[in-house]
């Protein structure tokens, strides 16, 4: 399956780039991204994390659908 | 029109309270952050916002609509600064109005609180010394 | 200069809240009461305000000194209309500047509540019915 | 003793006068304000009012000085 996949904030520091398209038999977001945390090694767990398919936050056992884009969101920080 | 948005551009404060105006209202609170030139003890010299825009574009307008569904207010608006920011500038403005003060600013707070907990934004902070980094705070207890 | 005052023409909030910037403050809280349509269920055309301006320079001074005593803040300000008012005119301000959210918001909060409460400036209302009366409440509970 | 009164909102509507000087015996405020209240007839009670003196609040007990500014102040409703 493909997707994209957006990076923010330090996830994007560590990945070096904004976004990326990527190939994945992953069964839910949360197996995307341990497969791609395994990639780029940022240091914050998933624990930490939430998950975003298009443009809304999502859960991270949903499966990721074709076409999608995925993004993991970091600990927010305005205000 | 949007009650919520992100904007690369200095705000314009009394335009953004123009929308809030209404006969019925007696109280309007308003929240305003500044950047500061300090945080957790280092000395800060700028800073820059980042934004998920479509996520935040999504959650703010959220916490706007259960604002006005929670609270017995009028109106409510809410922007945030995103890019490059210097210390004194304005980085989020909240804006309630209602009949009564009391709805006013337990709504003006209530959602300050929302969008620092769940809008897709993010602090990327240069200190004095000459690094820089993201913060990415532990939740606070809610 | 003073931290309180009463005014014969309109505010300038962008003036008043500028004597509230500093450095180390990252948050703002500020107040506004408009002057609304209706009060305790009758229509309101207009009021006029009238004040006895000696006592309340000194009492709203001695809320404005109390209220940085007490809170965690770094400045605050209010400031009065007196005389002849419109629907949706601005009848009173208050701002406060404070490293952060919390300080800002209770300071705010208690300023207005103290003005209201002790600050010698009564109200003159004129009713849709056209007739007019004083308002002289009765103390809300503390 | 000579002093001079001010009158504010209801108050002055009731007096018919902004202020007025008076010549008194009133050995307190409060014997002070009964005295006016029995010449003016304002409706509002001693005990929902407060009393000043030369521009600070004061207590009822306190004697009247000669030439001093007193003033009657009725519940206030700004803000």
């Amino acid at each position: 399956m493909n997707l994209r996949v957006l990076y923010f904030a330090s996830l994007r520091d560590a990945a070096g780039t904004e976004a990326e398209d990527v190939q994945t038999h992953a069964a839910d977001l949360a197996a995307l991204h341990d497969e791609l945390q395994a990639r780029h090694r940022w240091a914050l767990p998933r624990a930490r994390l939430r998950v975003a398919v298009d443009g809304r936050f999502a859960g991270w056992h949903e499966a990721p659908r074709e076409g999608c884009t995925v993004a993991f969101i970091p600990p927010v920080s305005g205000g | 029109m949007a009650r919520f948005a992100l904007s690369a551009q200095p705000l314009d404060i009394p335009a953004l309270a123009a929308r809030l105006r209404d006969p019925r209202a007696g109280a309007c609170a308003s929240f305003e952050g500044w950047v500061r030139d300090h945080n957790d003890g280092r000395g800060v010299r700028g800073l820059r916002y980042e934004a998920y825009a479509e996520l935040a574009a999504h959650e703010g307008e959220a916490i706007l609509a259960e604002a006005l569904a929670r609270f017995d207010v009028i109106e409510a608006a809410c922007v945030h600064r995103i890019g490059e920011l210097a210390i004194g500038d304005l980085a989020v403005w909240v804006g309630v109005s209602a009949a009564h003060r009391d709805a006013a600013f337990a709504a003006c707070r209530w959602i300050i609180d929302e969008v620092k907990a769940r809008v897709p934004i993010w602090k990327h902070e240069h200190y004095r010394e000459g690094d820089a980094g993201w913060l990415h705070p532990e939740p606070a207890p809610r």
